[in-house]
């Protein structure tokens, strides 16, 4: 059923009966064309396109839990194309263009909502490298502004640009198509179209093995389902890829670390943008629902359990209330954490690992919500062409053999 | 916030005192110019980033300095032992979370 | 040679101007002005000084000279301000070569008293550790963290500690733990 | 107002005849010393207290505690003192609260807003998934223009803060040996036995009061004496245990690795003056052992309707009654599930209220129930169900049906002012979940309950499904006892305790055809139809039913509704209940204050202000600073009308004119002592050296073990075994962490040891011509001539009869001496040399000017003109890197096959082909001038500047093949245009070098 003002009118008056599962809860089938592990919006996308422009039909997207579960359903919505680098402003932009279509494409109201996302300058050397930003984005056709510290005020009243601050904001800069979109909305979104086209997703179905054949080429998953025969595998996993990557003996340049997020109790409306200041380390937007939506940083160590340290909330909180003087009478109502899988240089791992038939997307570390349609879209061709497009190439494993680093974080340049 | 057992300290202090340093047991060749693309590579990047007992450093760095080994669960994220930098990895029975 | 060569330079510590914090349940004054060297190396040396080597995590000391453990290769020496030279010379004299490293770093940190029935608490302000007498008993010295900066921190009766902080990051001890202090109010 | 709801004898409440006043949405009332807004406020007869979420029902208040979810209020104390969402249940009463309701317009009453409510069925869970997209032509125009705004306007709970809050917020570490959290009879019962052990107890409670449910107690006694005096000798007793720190109104909201706990503490809000301390605090608290009291939470029913003001949880009228002296009506009808509202039924009652009937929702409640009921003259409906409630902003009368089978007969209608609903305890097992302990569902008492223990934890008490008070006495003293390691087993007599059977959840039966909304998460608006839709629509798991509804993710977190939605949505997938499975307990328990959290770091106290010895003096001085890392440097010193540009200006002139001096007290210093510290610099450094001879210097490159540079300093040999080794200002702390590294785990044979020395010195440098001269008459025992102290070596002697190190090196590529006092002494030579320097017309000069000077010698900034992708080669510095050494940190990295590389950047000089124009730092480089793309981009400008020495811009980049384009014109695109600039060296000034050799 077509979701519009119309339906849901129709559907109000009779008692909302008719409205039918978004998507199917198939049993999964002996074999298929290809295999998705992981429904995060990564792995759902990656299916939807699959299917709708590679005309794969015969796929599946299997999770171990519920679909969008993971960092998906976790994060804290941040959408930006202002990356430093060539190679990165490709993807994220790619997305960027996917996502300003994407509530029509999917037929589901993800809520994507460009209301400017603003990095905060305290210093002169933040200066130096927004800057940088600003002049590379605008000569790749990126929209990215350098704001004073009174613009950024006026952008975000409230803001707190006093000199006389630890760290005073000295400049900021802007990226108005950047925003935020719901999250879940995004997985679901992803979720419905693709099992419209006939995709199979299968949840409550944790990948535990991957078989290989003589040649070394996949044959198929182990699962909590029964085994899955398919000659191809895309791993789309994050936090866990090293886990499944090393059921197939592949070791990847990975590191998966616990990453916190906190919301107020909701208020009336106080900040319309979003944003960021990587010197203090915190980053904060305003939900539709009215709840601050507060990032903090990673834990130090390497985790599985979902959950960090108080200190690391505690630590962006300190920040929030400096830059916002005005929330510190608010209060916390939920603090939870994510897994993020970090690459030695902070940029994401589209490839082919050295077994034929299985491919991987991941990497995306604290920033990937973001890039999750253009992520979606150039792993779709991948599996599906077995090559990567243009948009991907630069993503190779190989680069951390060569040196050929996309080093977003040596940039200094922000996450998220 | 952890509790680590310093075995230099020979005391449990707290997690703020200490500097993660990542997995451990990753040699460096002795001699790495003698090593190939991949095998550097490999020290440099690849860990094994478990899902289970992970061996990894710490460092006791606003204690008494020293770097040591700990091996902790990543899952509960319990620590079952920790021994001083240069000691074999001790053995510990698969316990995880 | 003009009269600047032959004035001794005035000092200046980094708390020059600040108040602090002084009552009956708290108060937080400087310490004296005292030679301090790390001496790197092994345990062994410090004898060289004059205490005997410190236990772990405890200080020794003798008549006026205390070694302090940082570390297994890590101790303070702290000696009064006008036996810098003798102890720098004595221990250079007797240390054998090639076994230690010893490094002047009078300035580099200063020393803070805090007194009080409620020294600890607004130490607890900042540290983690667990400062119960039981837990960290009189004698017992370490470096260890108070929000953002390091200390060395050595109780020297159940209300009275000896915190060493380098030098720029004291006034920030001095403002947290007067701070600290009115978040008490009085428990 | 009069507290018409008050009952006259307040002997047996809590609350104390001592009047207070009050104002809630600008109407004053009287309540008493003791009550919360909430119990005050019903004491008026007020129920109406807020409006819901989504279709702004008028909302009464449920409960008496922590898990209210409707009842929010706003509290004001002043400018930035404002406080939304505070649930008038745990707001304390003082004199002179004003309060006001929330989401509402205009008022509390009339609210505009409840126009969402009529159209409450085109808003069902996740309707605006699917719609407000609008055509697709007009893009997300419809959404973000129109709709977004609306829904932003619409949604959000409380007034939004606007203010700086002026209060203190304090954090403490703590440690104990014992930790209770809760403090009701399993809590006292656990505090009694571990405080007798002597071991170190903290006992803290969410509430003003300790006791739980004993403090409203009106039938129960226990070893011979009613509750409530029982209870109030076991705090007597308490208190005279030294090792037990009782604490009132502190939750424990967390339960973190390592039996760490967090509590947060009210410390003020209670005052009618705030204190001069703090607010709240935030205590930290290692326990060696836990004790989770927590107690349960009774749920409510659902049926139609059964959210009006009026309507409640059963047990809070007893609260409210018993605790608080308060009716919370005149005519109530009482819904349960459970044995514990008869009791409520039978205290009211004997409190003058009338209790119209009891509906019991089981078709055969105990027999000893219905005996009291029938004893107090009571009437018990069995087999009931609700199948509505009448009222507008006040439950009027319910309607009331027995259920045969499946049937549902017609409704009884009764009239009312107040329905008590219950629907059984759900025991509150958060901390225990937190402690990452997995819950168990029982299936013969219908509750989730702790299971194993994965921390050093024990829950008792009504948290672990334990309801007969005697059980959780003795629970409770167990676990104290467990915990405390003791042993001694007390006994406990417990009389006249309720029953303790009961329970339902999820939806109660609906008369066929029931259109009247029954509500499980008060505060979202979800109804039970929201669930079921969400599960039609697919939603199987219960986390997307919760993200779907938004069930659970209120201000209570689903404290009184998880329960049922749960059922809803498992009755209607056809599967148990624990196949569903519960959504994960996240702290905090309750709400908790940011500024609690951001304790004292705030203001200068947020980061250390690191200043150096000579602060003071470039701050008399009119200096302007920067920050740097956490460190505040002298930036310029602008005289009396000059801007930064004529500043700066003037000091570089100055300073290669005469002489300029400048605080480079923050560069980072690290003693390296050993005998084999020469051996462990080679291994640390990319240059060579061995052969480096004591008293002399050497510019030192620092790679990571990746190949790219990380620092860089100038490095003094200041003997066979020891070196004087400078770092950038911001890289110190890192620096001494990378060397400690390998030395200890990379190279741990190497005799050496390292020792931070950043602060042990003040630096001082005087750059310029005329340096020597300047510092020749404060230096004793060195000798400064030129071919004794030749540039790049270093001597001690003495400055201003203050042991020193000089060392002569130059950063802006003029004969220049670096002075290093120790740290007090930095402040009194540097004014000897200010006042030496005056002599020849020496400025002082800040770090802008520095930059500049070293730009004009082409001298890198680690982080400005490097990255963190940036070689050795890539800066022209192949002439640092000891090519003859075996192997260093980053060696092998460097002949990776995109290392060297074809078209890596390489750093160059730029001059303007207009010397006015000083580009922008980060501006970018293309070949071409016209239209260029992003993969045209060959580079970008690291640093730029004009230059007072050559009178025109300068500028330093990195540039693909630059090397190789010498005297080529490239582009820099801005957005008026494209700058042309020809490629040049990147030394501008004395590129042989003669003046720093003067
Ligand atoms: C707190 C937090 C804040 C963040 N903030 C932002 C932000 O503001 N902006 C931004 O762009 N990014 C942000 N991110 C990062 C972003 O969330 C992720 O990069 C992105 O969501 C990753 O999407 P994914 O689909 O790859 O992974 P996930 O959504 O994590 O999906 C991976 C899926 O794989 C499943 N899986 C794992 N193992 C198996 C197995 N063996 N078998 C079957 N299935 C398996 C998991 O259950 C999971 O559902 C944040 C992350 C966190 C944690
Ligand atoms: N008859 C029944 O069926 C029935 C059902 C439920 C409860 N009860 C009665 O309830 C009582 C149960 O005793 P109990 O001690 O287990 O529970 P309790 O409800 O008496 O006490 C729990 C206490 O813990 C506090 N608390 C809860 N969470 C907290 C947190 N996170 N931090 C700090 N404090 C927190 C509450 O404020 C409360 O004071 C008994 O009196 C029992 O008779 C009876
Ligand atoms: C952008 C965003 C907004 C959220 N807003 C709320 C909220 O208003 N209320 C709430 O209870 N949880 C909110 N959550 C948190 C979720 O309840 C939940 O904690 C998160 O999805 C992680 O799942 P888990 O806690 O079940 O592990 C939000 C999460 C995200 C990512
Ligand atoms: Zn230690």
């Amino acid at each position: 059923m077509k979701f519009s003002a119309l339906s849901v009118f129709l559907q109000g008056l009779k008692g909302n009966r008719d409205w039918p599962a978004q998507w199917r809860t198939p049993e999964p089938k002996a074999a298929y064309d290809a295999i998705i592990v992981g429904a995060g919006g990564h792995g759902l996308a990656t299916a939807y396109y699959m299917a709708k422009e590679h005309g794969m039909r015969n796929i599946a997207v299997l999770e171990k839990g519920w679909l969008g579960g993971g960092n998906t359903g976790r994060n804290t919505t941040i959408v930006r194309s202002n990356y430093l680098w060539e190679e990165s402003e490709g993807i994220y932009e790619h997305a960027m263009k996917l996502w300003e279509g994407l509530s029509h494409e999917l037929n589901y109201n993800v809520m994507y909502s460009p209301r400017g996302v603003m990095m905060l300058a305290h210093n002169i050397h933040d200066v130096q490298v927004f800057k940088r930003h600003v002049h590379a984005n605008r000569l790749a056709g990126i929209d990215n502004e350098w704001l004073t510290a009174e613009q950024a005020k006026e952008f975000c009243p409230l803001l707190n640009i006093e000199r006389n601050i630890r760290h005073p904001v000295i400049g900021a800069s802007l990226q108005r198509r950047g925003g935020t979109a719901r999250h879940d909305a995004v997985a679901w979104g992803y979720a419905r179209g693709a099992d419209r086209l006939g995709v199979d997703i299968i949840q409550n179905c944790e990948v535990t093995g991957i078989r290989r054949d003589a040649s070394g080429a996949v044959s198929g998953v182990e699962t909590a389902k029964g085994f899955i025969a398919t000659k191809r595998v895309g791993v789309v996993a994050a936090g866990n890829t090293s886990v499944i990557m090393g059921m197939a003996g592949v070791r990847m340049p990975l590191e998966s670390y616990p990453l916190q997020a906190l919301v107020s109790e909701p208020v009336k409306p106080m900040m319309s943008c979003v944003v960021m200041s990587n010197t203090v380390h915190a980053y904060m937007s305003q939900s539709d629902k009215g709840e601050l939506v507060i990032g903090a940083g990673t834990d130090a160590y390497t985790s599985y359990s979902q959950t960090g340290g108080l200190h690391i909330a505690t630590h962006t909180l300190d920040a929030i209330c400096e830059l916002f003087p005005a929330v510190r009478r608010l209060r916390m109502l939920r603090n939870w954490g994510g897994i993020v899988d970090v690459t030695p240089d902070r940029s994401p791992i589209i490839g082919k690992p050295p077994v034929p038939g299985l491919f991987v997307n991941c990497g995306w570390g604290t920033g990937g919500f973001k890039a999750t349609p253009g992520s979606g879209h150039v792993f779709a061709d991948l599996v599906a062409r077995g090559e990567p497009n243009a948009i991907a190439a630069p993503f190779t494993i190989d680069r951390f053999r060569t040196g050929r680093l996309i080093d977003e974080a040596a940039a200094a340049a922000v996450a998220h | 916030m952890l509790l680590i057992r310093c075995p230099y300290c020979e005391m449990e202090r707290p997690e703020l005192e200490f500097r993660y340093g990542g997995e451990a047991h990753v040699a460096r060749p002795l001699d790495p110019m003698a090593t190939s693309d991949d095998e550097w590579a490999d020290y440099l990047y690849f860990r094994s980033n478990p899902r289970g007992l992970h061996a990894e450093r710490w460092r006791h760095i606003n204690g008494c300095g020293r770097f040591f080994n700990a091996i902790r669960d990543t899952v509960s994220d319990k620590i079952v032992v920790t021994y001083k930098a240069g000691e074999a990895r001790p053995a510990t029975t698969g316990e995880i979370a | 040679m003009s009269d600047h060569a032959v004035m001794m330079a005035s000092r200046r510590g980094p708390l020059h101007g600040l108040s602090l914090p002084k009552g009956t349940d708290f108060s937080l004054s400087e310490a004296p002005h005292a030679a301090r060297f790390i001496l790197r190396g092994d345990g062994a040396s410090v004898a060289a000084f004059g205490p005997a080597a410190p236990k772990p995590l405890q200080g020794s000391a003798a008549g006026t000279r205390t070694a302090l453990w940082l570390g297994p290769y890590e101790f303070l020496l702290l000696a009064p301000e006008e036996d810098a030279t003798t102890v720098e010379a004595g221990l250079k004299a007797t240390l054998p070569a090639g076994t230690s490293s010893l490094v002047d770093i009078s300035h580099r940190q200063i020393g803070l008293v805090l007194e009080g029935r409620l020294a600890a608490r607004c130490l607890s302000a900042g540290c983690p550790l667990d400062l119960a007498l039981a837990a960290f008993p009189v004698g017992m010295a370490t470096r260890t963290i108070y929000l953002k900066t390091e200390i060395v921190l050595w109780r020297q009766a159940e209300t009275r500690f000896h915190v060493e902080v380098w030098r720029s990051f004291a006034p920030y001890l001095v403002g947290h733990l007067a701070d600290a202090l009115a978040g008490t109010n009085g428990l | 107002m009069s507290e018409s709801f008050r009952i006259a004898d307040t002997k047996d409440s809590r609350v104390s005849g001592r009047p207070l006043r009050f104002v809630f949405d600008g109407i004053a009332y009287q309540g008493r010393e003791g009550d919360t807004l909430a119990s005050a406020l019903l004491a008026n007869g007020v129920h109406l207290m807020g409006r819901s979420y989504k279709y702004h029902r008028p909302r009464g208040v449920l409960s008496a505690g922590a898990e209210e979810p409707n009842a929010l209020v706003a509290v004001t104390r002043g400018p930035g003192r404002m406080t939304p969402n505070l649930r008038a249940t745990q707001v304390e009463l003082f004199d002179g609260l004003t309060a006001s309701s929330q989401n509402n317009w205009p008022s509390l009453a009339f609210d505009a807003g409840a126009i969402n409510d009529l159209a409450g069925k085109f808003f069902s869970a996740g309707f605006y998934y699917k719609t407000f997209m609008g055509p697709k032509v007009a893009g997300n125009w419809l959404w973000t223009k129109v709709f977004e705004p609306i829904v932003r306007q619409a949604a959000g709970l409380g007034a939004r803060t606007t203010e700086p809050d002026p209060d203190r917020y304090a954090q403490f570490y703590t440690h104990c040996d014992v930790l209770i959290c809760g403090g009701g009879a399993a809590g006292i019962a656990a505090a009694l036995a571990a405080g007798k052990s002597g071991k170190d107890v903290i006992f803290c409670d969410e509430q003003a009061e300790f006791g739980g449910s004993l403090l409203h107690e009106g039938t129960a006694s226990i070893d011979g004496k009613p509750a409530r005096d029982w209870l109030a000798d076991a705090l007597a007793e308490l208190r005279t245990f030294s090792n037990v720190r009782l604490m009132p109104r502190t939750q424990a909201f967390g339960y973190y690795a390592q039996n760490f706990v967090a509590l947060s503490e009210r410390v003020a809000d209670h005052l009618a003056e705030a204190p001069n301390g703090a607010r709240e605090r935030l205590w930290q608290v290692r326990a060696k052992e836990v004790v989770i009291a927590t107690g349960a939470i009774e749920r409510p029913l659902v049926f139609p309707g059964n959210d009006r003001p009026g309507v409640m949880l059963a047990e809070a009228a007893r609260i409210y009654l018993n605790r608080y002296g308060v009716k919370v009506g005149s005519r109530v009808v009482i819904v349960t599930a459970h044995d514990s509202a008869y009791r409520v039924a039978l205290d009211l009652a004997a409190a003058g209220v009338v209790v119209a009937a009891i509906a019991d929702t089981r078709a055969n409640p105990p027999v000893a129930r219905l005996i009291e009921a029938k004893a107090a003259g009571l009437r018990v409906i069995p087999s009931a169900t609700v199948t509505d409630t009448k009222g507008r902003l006040r439950v009027s009368g319910i309607g009331i049906a027995a259920v045969s089978g499946v049937v549902v007969d017609a409704p009884e209608w009764v009239a009312c002012d107040a329905v008590l609903m219950s629907g059984g305890w759900t025991p509150s097992v958060h901390l225990y979940s937190q402690s990452r302990g997995k819950v168990v569902w029982h299936e013969d008492r219908q509750m989730f309950l702790p299971g194993a223990s994965v921390q050093a934890e024990r829950s008792a008490g009504a948290c672990k499904g334990s309801f007969a008070l005697v059980d959780i006495l003795i629970e409770g003293y167990r676990a104290g006892e467990e915990a405390s390691g003791a042993s001694g087993l007390r006994a406990f007599a417990v009389s006249g305790d309720a029953g303790i059977e009961g329970g339902t959840m999820g939806r109660l039966p609906l008369l066929p055809g029931s259109k009247g909304k029954a509500f499980v998460d008060f505060q979202n608006d979800v109804k039970a139809d929201d669930i079921e839709l969400a599960v039609q629509e697919g939603m199987r798991s219960i986390e997307h039913v919760k993200r779907y509804t938004t069930t659970g993710m209120a201000t209570d977190q689903g404290k009184t509704s998880n329960l049922n939605a749960l059922a809803i949505a498992a009755g209607k997938l056809g599967k148990s209940i624990p196949q569903v499975g519960l959504t994960t307990f996240r702290q905090p328990y309750t709400p908790v204050t940011f500024g609690a959290f951001a304790g004292a770091n705030r203001g200068d106290l947020f980061d250390p202000v690191r200043q150096t010895p000579i602060h003071s003096w470039a701050e008399e001085n009119g200096a302007a600073f920067e920050d740097v890392g956490i460190w505040k440097r002298a930036w310029y010193f602008p005289r009396q009308g000059e801007d930064m540009h004529a500043a700066v200006k003037r000091e570089c002139q100055q300073a290669r004119a005469s002489a300029g001096i400048f605080d480079a007290s923050t560069l980072g210093k690290i003693e390296v002592v050993g005998p084999d510290a020469a051996a462990f610099m080679e291994k640390l450094y990319t240059n060579p050296w061995a052969k480096l001879e004591p008293g002399r210097c050497r510019y030192g490159l620092m790679l990571n073990e990746a190949g790219f540079v990380i620092d860089d300093g100038v490095i003094a040999r200041m003997g066979d075994d020891r070196f004087h080794v400078t770092t950038t200002t911001g890289g110190a702390p890192r620096v001494l962490h990378h060397m400690e590294d390998y030395l200890q785990t990379e190279f741990p044979d190497l005799k050496v040891w390292l020792t931070s020395t950043t602060e042990q010195w003040a630096v001082i440098a005087v750059q310029g011509p005329k340096a020597r001269d300047i510092i020749a008459p404060l230096v004793t025992g060195i000798d400064l001539s030129k071919d004794a102290m030749p540039h790049m070596s270093i001597r001690e002697g003495k400055v201003c009869g203050v042991p020193a190190r000089v060392m002569r090196v130059s950063f802006t590529g003029e004969l220049g001496y670096e002075i290093n006092v120790p740290a007090d002494y930095g402040r009194s030579v540097w004014e000897a040399v200010w006042a030496e320097g005056r002599k020849y017309n020496a400025v002082a000069y800040g770090t802008e000017a520095m930059h500049v000077m070293r730009a004009e010698k082409g001298y890198i900034i680690v982080g400005q003109e490097t990255d963190g992708t940036v070689t050795p080669d890539d800066l022209g510095l192949n002439w640092a890197v000891g090519k003859a050494k075996k192997d260093f940190v980053g060696k092998r990295s460097l002949i990776r096959p995109d290392m060297v590389v074809e078209g890596r950047k390489q750093l160059v000089g730029l001059l303007t082909d207009n010397p006015a124009t000083v580009l922008e730092e980060g501006a970018q480089i293309t070949a071409a001038s016209a239209a260029p793309t992003r993969t045209s981009a060959l580079g970008h400008v690291t640093s730029s500047y004009e230059s007072p020495a050559l009178g025109r811009s300068i500028a330093l980049a990195l540039v693909a093949d630059g090397r190789k384009r010498m005297g080529e014109t490239l582009y820099v695109p801005m957005p008026g245009g494209a700058i042309a600039v020809k490629v040049v060296g990147p030394v501008f000034v004395d590129p042989k070098g003669d003046r720093v050799n003067e």
